[in-house]
């Protein structure tokens, strides 16, 4: 893979009024025919491409996309990257991804800005400071860094923040995982797509799936808004959507499609150099480079494809942030919007083979895929080009749902992504 | 019994506090005047009495007519005012009768006595509620800082149940005022939520005429 | 210097001088002036510096559409960041700074990196600071110093904000021309109107247009009338300063009302809130929210002294502020002409350059009256000068197409303004998915008047394309006929005159970017000047294959300001359109989100904040606890007495001490937050057979039971004692922080899949004070208080209930125990609640009655081996996992809740992580509660975890310490000497723990039935 | 921000005043302990999760505390109505008998 993203080229450029640029990834003429079908171009569907490409030596691949790429929940979370599950399976796979964000900038040749800022997760409630202990005790057990402080030291390390007993919520602690942060999430699916583009995946914008063509319970082609497309292999990656493609593949899955709403504030010189989540609270925020702060609400409780939620949730969690930060009160909230996101009943997400042979699904990220990018992305190449999960993926299988093994991120750990 | 109030009371001298006790309402009222835009008090330790039953039922309906001696409210959100107290439509089965406190029993022992074999549910909630008259100039205002309900639909004799804040209330209107009927438990909640609501607009403890 | 003018229609009041500071700079402005307005009344051209050069800016607007001019408002606790200069209203000690430049305003360090700028074009961080990768925080540092505008407040908010809700038939956004006319008819015919506008006063733009007749009548006269009308109508209400900036669902609109920050401090009212948001659901909503001003791009656009035709109109017309004194003013239409009229009027020298072949003629015999010299053809390659505009570079341009065919003369000025046409605010119509269309003749993205009339929403005026007055009031009357007609209403127009004097407009040109001859190598040419998006970054993001009109965006930063683009979006759709070959409506717009413009997080949460954040619930003895000092604990919603510190005691010495007094004599809990819900009817036995886990069938009147509640997946969910009152009457107690979500739950079955069972529950939760007596001396100290039920051994057994009195109120009394002592839980009407406290308190005295909080109650439950669902149990915890089979009632006939889950194959593995005891090795340590537990000491992860330390404590009865946890397999283990030893893992230590069973106390259970 | 025509109090309410209850109409099997491992799974876990007319749950939590039943289209957040269980259960199994 070519690697002439530097400063060098930047300044060689900079002097040629930057007219030797070429497209950050082709866009090719749709093929007939692929060994590989990606359906959905958002950072996980691109990872996935990529991955294949790289590790698994596979070139003849599409990334299939109905709108443009990266524009889905890529485009539309709070950006925040962290490992510190609880279950064992969880932790491994969001640590494997945390592992590759690390690398991410230098193996794809694009900064994606990775900011290892630290993250944390409060307490408010002595429930909440049991399960930060039981998850921040695994974490170190799994080999993932966390430390679980008490008030204090959450105020020593965030000054900013408001540790009085007097309020609602009181914060009790927090865990902390120093190596969790934020990324730039555009750069993420830009990256992936160059880096993809360079080992020849075809990246097709604006071409939407109609419908599967599936023979004896194997996957033959996809009909397509550009035409039919025969393949033997198809990974979707669809978010939000994922039960649409499902019904077309003649599968139900156990998701729930809601939406889920983040705002962002006018920009303001550095005042919070961290990530503060709070589930008790419904509320998470950081500051961008760009030094807006970046704030995340809960989900919408209805089911949505709408992009848009309901104004009480923002509302809401606009004095939960004011509860935690008492001083942002007069800071102004510039943009808000919604993504889609698809929950599983155990928060936890399905990279799965299913009954149509050939048919993969990468799905049920609810709120936190946009962490997993990397990670999802290279087991979900192994598990299609092996036709068998990695090992890091073989716990989250739908058959879960039907022998209840279920990964119970949700009841057990009660931290929000 | 339990259902039954008249306590021969020798060594002990049993004191009821109601919900909003805690604020010392009754220390701080004074007569309503033209320099606050609202006026509220709790109007304290009434009757409650949840009553549940079909009313596409007429021996239901029939026999809660006979014991209260007026018509059960059956329309939606509908409420009957009577000698006694008050009946709300709470759903299509359920409802909440207020009374003084002292006619609790006799009211429930009649409705019990008159439901023995028909479907139902009489349940002394006392306890349990309070009442909160609002009025003044201001007051239809401040409810609408405080609840999404649209008072426009709020005609004498209706009955609602919607938000207040982030918890529930019933709501309705009769002559000088507003009703506001919630838990024990959300007293503290609502009425510091209501002095906020208020301030701008001049609050004040109103003198309670007696009873409801 | 000075820029007023004495103007004979200007709203500023000359009479009353304000003074304000601005970058520590002492400066007079006057009632009616905004900030900007006063700093260009005061001469003073730069006001910010740019975000990524460093370059000098000046005020562009005059609104909502100002991207320069962020300025920090006050100080300490009331400092605001990023306001827009255009928007603040001046008071006297107004105290404003700049936001941006470093080390000042005059002298920027990023312009030294600026100089550089051909190094930095769009997305040139994608492509650099990437080595070495560890160095990335430290260039991440750099860049976040060098961006952001304002600073937040250090200190806590100590203003207030609520919010108010709205229900009218109709409401209006926009209180100019074509709003207040709309407001008018429909309040005419007796529709509850709403009328919102963010100005200080009504009117829009006719403020800045006062010499235009309509109906023979100057603007401001006409508009007075109709706003004395409008106030006279009941059914009318106006909103001032009230800015609509989110329109959802069902027109649920947002408008935020500022209601103080213009007040000088001192009048300001502390009972009045700062900011006030309106939550506005309207049948109807009539959008008249105008338009916006585009500038024509040209190289050097940014220098200070450059802005808007219509904000120098504005400027000058409402403010009485004159931006120069040689103004220059390109055009691509007809609009700037009654503007420089004004200004020439008002002794201005004005030059117009108009980029078009041809000009209206009843504008250019005007012009020519007046010496207004009117360059036609011509455009403005390059402004030129330092620090603010001195002059400007003419080209002549082509007839057809927008390319130079000759170089023109240099033009001097000192202010400079263009118009490339205006672009509608279709924010609010867009933000629940309506979509603009572009309108090729108006050259602008344009809503129709009727295009959502489904949906309840009707546009007029200049959002609808239609830019003159006159049209778009005849149009205003049409739609809102329209609007009535469907109501089955008529209008009255009568006594309205809607004919105005205005000059016919003739076509515009089409011209966005002009061109300079040098193929883009010349001076930049900005687009969005917040984010110093230039030309040449929208032609790198597209030969770089960002080609989506969003990629655009997001790659150049392009609309993403504090503005949301309001100037710059549609110059930027047009030249990507060109870039790319594609026609503006095949480009598409980007999608418009809410806020309109910005909002603060206060008025945001409104009231919910502090107190009000979230309800607490207290029960009726919360005063008592208070008295007793008790420390609490939020249980769900309830606030519960955590434990009762005396002084000195911190919380181990007072939970020990409770413990021992309840353990030895007697202790009281208030347990009245216990879920409570009474079910009635010939059907209980059965829905409760459903419900439970357990068997109901055989429970005796009189008697208790505990029940195990399991979701639909076999997990347990809550649990409670339940009690018989009769054969069709039983009492259900949850826990206190699932009563309502169990209220739904059991009301939801019986709604949805069982309605033919005849049960009716309503909650009694609040009904009930529950005091808990605790101990082998509550027998003795109830008998005290209650004579008329027999509370022997023999009569009143554990798990019975009985009626009777206490301190002469009736209870209903239990004798359930949830410590493992003897217990009788006492319940009466929460009215009496603090009494009977208090009565046992008084009882009590003589055994050293000592009140507990929940923390004692766990120790005492964890002593015993009682779980606390949410605690012990977390969701994924079958009955069979807490070795309580003998609360799974696997015969009853109906398959209850959850039942065929529990025989799934991973759910019925005997090998499941299960609840037991655990003893560490020295009794001393006390485990962590999410202590790890493993099978050796040997730390080297990963490490394979078998479970973990769900409850620990204590135990001052034991005199050691105890816990309660999961362990793979651990039944089994725990009875397999030599396999029951483990490690909890906890603050890097791991300590040796022995499996054992869970119950620590009484096992065979004398005490409790003592 | 939805308004919802509660089918009991029959009036048009703000959306605070309910809560969502998920996909109607899912029947709980009659004999579980018959179902297969397979079809009980389904039963607790699989969504229609439509792209488009749903048939759901809502709960009128602050008011009449009823289940009943909307149809709304989860793409742009229209409804068409809101019924009864039993009116719902009507109109529902004659659509789906089309279908």
């Amino acid at each position: 893979m070519k690697k002439d993203y530097s400063i060098w080229k930047l300044l060689s450029q900079g002097l040629k009024h930057h007219e030797g640029w070429t497209p950050a990834w082709r866009s090719p003429e749709i093929k007939s025919s692929y060994d590989v079908v990606i359906i959905g171009a958002g950072g996980h569907g691109l990872a996935t491409a990529y991955y294949l490409a790289k590790e698994h030596g596979i070139k003849n691949i599409a990334v299939l996309e109905k709108g443009y790429l990266g524009g889905g929940n890529t485009a539309r979370n709070t950006t925040i990257v962290r490992s510190n599950y609880l279950w064992d399976e969880a932790a491994m796979l969001y640590e494997h991804s945390l592992k590759l964000w690390e690398g991410l900038t230098e193996d794809i040749n694009y900064n994606v800005m990775f900011s290892q800022r630290g993250v944390f997760n409060l307490g408010h409630t002595l429930q909440d400071m049991r399960d930060i202990e039981r998850r921040v005790n695994a974490n170190n057990l799994n080999g993932i860094d966390a430390l679980a402080l008490n008030a204090q030291e959450v105020k020593d390390r965030i000054p900013m923040i408001n540790i009085s007993k007097d309020t609602r919520f009181p914060i009790m602690g927090a865990s902390f995982q120093p190596r969790a942060g934020v990324a730039r999430h555009d750069a993420v699916a830009w990256g992936f797509a160059r880096a993809a583009s360079n080992y020849g995946v075809d990246i097709i914008e604006n071409c939407e799936v109609t419908a599967m063509d599936i023979v004896n319970s194997a996957i033959k082609g996809l009909q397509t808004s550009k035409g039919y497309i025969s393949t033997s292999k198809v990974g979707c990656v669809t978010a939000g959507h994922s039960s649409v493609m499902a019904k077309a593949a003649g599968i139900r899955m156990p998701l729930e499609s809601h939406p889920l709403q983040a705002f962002v504030s006018e920009s303001l010189k550095p005042i919070l150099d961290t990530v503060v989540m709070s589930n008790a609270v419904h509320g998470y925020v950081s500051q961008s480079d760009k030094g807006e702060l970046v704030i995340g609400a809960g989900i919408d409780h209805y089911t949505s494809y709408a992009q848009r939620g309901s104004p009480h949730v923002i509302e809401h969690t606009a004095a939960a942030i004011i509860e935690l930060f008492p001083m942002f009160s007069r800071v102004r909230m510039n943009r808000q919007w919604g993504g889609i996101v698809d929950t599983t009943p155990d928060a936890c997400p399905i990279i799965s083979k299913t009954k149509v042979k050939g048919l993969y699904f990468n799905c049920g990220w609810g709120t936190g895929g946009f962490k997993a990018t990397p990670g999802s992305g290279n087991v979900f190449a192994h598990t299609i080009a092996h036709d068998e999960p990695h090992p890091l993926n073989a716990a989250f299988t739908l058959d879960r749902f039907h022998t209840g093994h279920l990964i119970d991120e949700h009841g057990a750990a009660g931290v929000a992504h | 019994m339990l259902n039954s109030t008249t306590t021969n009371i020798s060594e002990f001298s049993p004191v009821m506090q109601s919900p909003l006790h805690p604020f010392g309402l009754t220390s701080k009222q004074e007569k309503v005047n033209d320099g606050k835009g609202v006026w509220a008090n709790e109007i304290p330790l009434l009757g409650y009495i949840s009553l549940r039953g079909n009313s596409q039922n007429a021996a239901f309906v029939n026999a809660v007519n006979s014991a209260l001696n007026v018509a059960l409210p059956t329309q939606a959100c509908s409420m009957s005012y009577t000698a006694w107290g008050s009946i709300l439509w709470l759903s299509p089965d359920e409802w909440l009768i207020t009374c003084k406190r002292d006619q609790r029993a006799s009211l429930q022992g009649a409705l019990e006595t008159a439901l023995a074999d028909i479907h139902s549910q009489v349940v002394d909630n006392s306890g349990g509620y309070t009442t909160v008259l609002l009025k003044g100039k201001n007051a239809s205002e401040v409810l609408h800082h405080c609840t999404v309900y649209d008072l426009n639909m709020l005609q004498a004799g209706k009955v609602v149940g919607t938000t207040f804040g982030k918890l529930n209330f019933y709501l309705h209107q009769h002559e000088d005022g507003y009703y506001l009927v919630f838990r024990r438990s959300f007293a503290d909640y609502i009425w510091r939520y209501l002095e906020r609501s208020a301030l701008p607009y001049g609050f004040g403890i109103a003198q309670l005429n007696d009873g409801l | 210097m000075s820029n007023r003018i004495s103007h004979k229609n200007s709203r500023v009041d000359l009479n009353r001088p304000l003074t304000f500071t601005f970058d520590g700079q002492s400066y007079q402005g006057f009632a009616g002036d905004t900030l900007a307005s006063a700093l260009l009344a005061n001469g003073v051209k730069v006001v910010a510096r740019s975000f990524k050069y460093g370059r000098p800016r000046g005020i562009i607007g005059s609104g909502a559409e100002e991207p320069n001019a962020l300025v920090q408002i006050d100080v300490g606790a009331r400092t605001t960041p990023d306001l827009k200069a255009t928007q603040v209203e001046l008071y006297d000690g107004l105290v404003a700074g700049r936001t941006s430049g470093w080390p000042s305003l005059a002298f920027d360090l990023k312009s030294v990196g600026g100089k550089f700028s051909r190094f930095m074009p769009a997305g040139f961080y994608y492509k650099t600071f990437k080595w070495p990768t560890k160095l990335w925080p430290f260039y991440e540092d750099i860049i976040r110093r060098a961006a952001g505008y304002g600073k937040s407040p250090i200190e806590a908010d100590t203003e207030t904000y609520d919010h108010q809700h709205h229900h009218v038939d109709l409401l209006v956004v926009g209180g100019g021309a074509t709003g207040l006319l709309a407001a008018l008819l429909a309040g005419r015919s007796g529709l509850k109107v709403l009328l919102v506008d963010d100005q200080s006063e009504l009117g829009g733009y006719l403020l800045s247009m006062p010499n235009i007749l309509i109906g023979g009548v100057s603007a401001s006269t006409w508009s007075a009338n109709i706003i004395n009308e409008l106030q006279s109508l009941p059914n009318v209400s106006t909103l001032s300063r009230t800015t609509a900036f989110a329109l959802h669902d069902m027109n649920m609109i947002q408008a935020v009302e500022l209601l103080q920050d213009h007040l000088p401090h001192a009048a300001r009212n502390n009972a009045q809130r700062r900011e006030r948001l309106h939550r506005i659901r309207a049948s109807k909503v009539v959008l008249a929210t105008g338009a916006f001003e585009r500038p024509l791009v040209f190289g050097n656009n940014d220098l200070p002294g450059i802005m808007t035709a219509s904000a120098l109109t504005t400027y000058l017309n409402r403010y009485g502020v004159a931006c120069g004194k040689n103004a220059v003013i390109m055009t691509s239409n007809d609009l700037v002409y009654q503007g420089a009229v004004d200004l020439a009027e008002a002794g201005i020298t004005v030059t117009i350059v108009d980029t078009r072949e041809q000009i209206n003629p009843e504008w250019a015999a005007k012009t020519n009256q007046l010496g207004i010299k009117v360059y036609v053809g011509y455009g403005i390659s390059e402004a030129v000068g330092s620090g603010a505009v001195q002059g400007v570079q003419l080209v002549k341009l082509g007839s057809l197409k927008n390319v130079v065919t000759a170089k023109g003369p240099y033009v001097p000025c000192d202010v400079l303004a263009s118009s490339g046409g205006l672009s509608p605010t279709v924010h609010l119509f867009c933000h629940d998915g309506g979509r603009p269309q572009w309108d090729d003749a108006r050259l602008a993205f344009v809503v129709s008047a009727n295009g959502r009339a489904k949906d309840g929403i009707f546009c007029v005026g200049a959002i609808t394309g239609v830019f003159a007055l006159q049209e778009g009031l005849a149009k205003t009357h049409d739609t809102i006929a329209e609007l009535l007609t469907g109501l089955g209403k008529t209008i009255n127009a009568s006594g309205l005159v809607l004919e105005t004097d205005e000059i016919a407009v003739t076509p515009a040109r089409r011209i966005f970017n002009v061109p300079d001859g040098k193929d883009g190598y010349g001076a930049k040419a900005f687009v969005d000047f917040q984010n110093d998006v230039a030309v040449t970054d929208i032609h790198l993001a597209v030969r770089e294959n960002y080609r989506s009109i969003e990629h655009i965006k997001r790659y150049t930063a392009l609309g993403f300001g504090t503005d949301q683009g309001k100037l710059s979006n549609v110059n930027g759709f047009a030249i990507a359109a060109e870039a790319l070959g594609k026609t503006i409506p095949e480009v598409g717009t980007t999608t418009y989100r809410p806020a309109y413009t910005p909002v603060s997080f206060g008025a945001l949460a409104g009231a919910h904040v502090g107190d009000s954040f979230e309800p607490r619930r207290y029960t009726a003895v919360q005063t008592t606890h208070e008295r007793y000092g008790a420390e609490f604990e939020p249980v769900g919603q309830w606030m519960r007495p955590w434990y009762f510190p005396k002084p000195g005691e911190d919380i181990h010495a007072a939970v020990n001490r409770e413990c021992l007094a309840t353990r030895n004599s007697v202790g009281m809990l208030d347990a009245s937050t216990l879920g409570k819900i009474d079910i009635r009817g010939k059907d209980v036995r059965e829905f409760l057979n459903r419900i439970y886990a357990n068997a109901w069938s055989q429970l005796a009147v009189g008697k208790c039971r505990y029940g195990l509640m399991l979701d639909e997946a076999g997990m347990v969910m809550d649990d409670g004692v339940t009690a018989c009152i009769s054969d069709t009457h039983f009492l259900m107690t949850t826990t206190s922080g699932g009563a309502a979500r169990v209220m739904t739950w059991l009301e939801k079955w019986h709604q949805t899949e069982w309605p033919e069972l005849e049960v009716y529950m309503t909650s009694v939760t609040d009904h009930w004070t529950t005091a808990a007596l605790v101990g082998p001396k509550s027998r003795e100290v109830l008998a005290k208080l209650c004579t008329d039920i027999d509370l022997s051994k023999e009569a009143f057994k554990f798990m019975d209930w009985r009626d009777g009195k206490v301190a002469g109120v009736p209870a209903r009394v239990f004798r359930i125990s949830f410590s493992g002592e003897l217990a009788y839980e006492v319940n009466v009407d929460a009215s009496y609640g603090d009494y009977i406290w208090n009565e046992l308190m008084k009882a009590g005295k003589e055994f050293d009655i000592t009140p507990y909080g929940t923390e004692t109650m766990h120790v005492l439950r964890a002593e015993k081996g009682f779980i606390i669902v949410g605690q012990d149990t977390d969701g994924s915890v079958t009955p069979f996992d807490l070795d309580m089979a003998w609360a799974v009632g696997m015969k009853k006939p109906y398959s209850f809740l959850g039942k065929r889950s529990l025989a799934r194959s991973d759910t019925s593995r005997t090998d499941r992580k299960q609840l037991v005891g655990l003893l560490p090795e020295d009794p001393n340590v006390v485990l962590k509660e999410g202590a790890q537990l493993i099978n050796s000491s040997d730390i080297t992860p990963p490490v394979a975890m078998l479970g973990h330390v769900t409850s620990s404590y204590h135990s001052a009865f034991l005199g050691r310490s105890i816990a309660m946890g999961f362990v793979i397999d651990g039944i089994k283990r725990r009875d397999e000497e030599g396999n029951n030893i483990v490690y909890a893992w906890a603050e890097g230590k791991a300590v040796k723990v022995k499996i054992v069973s869970y119950v620590f106390v009484d096992a065979e259970g004398a005490r409790h039935n003592a | 921000m939805f308004v919802i025509k509660c089918p009991h109090c029959f009036e048009a309410r703000e959306e605070e005043e309910f809560s969502y209850g998920g996909e109607a109409f899912v029947a709980r099997p009659t004999s579980p302990e018959t179902e297969s491992e397979e079809s009980w799974g389904d039963y607790l876990f699989m969504k229609r999760n439509p792209k488009g007319w749903h048939w759901e749950m809502w709960g009128h939590s602050t008011g009449c505390r009823k289940f009943f039943v909307l149809k709304r289209n989860t793409a742009n957040h229209t409804t068409v109505g809101a019924w009864t269980l039993a009116e719902a259960r009507k109109i529902y199994d004659a659509e789906e008998a089309t279908a």
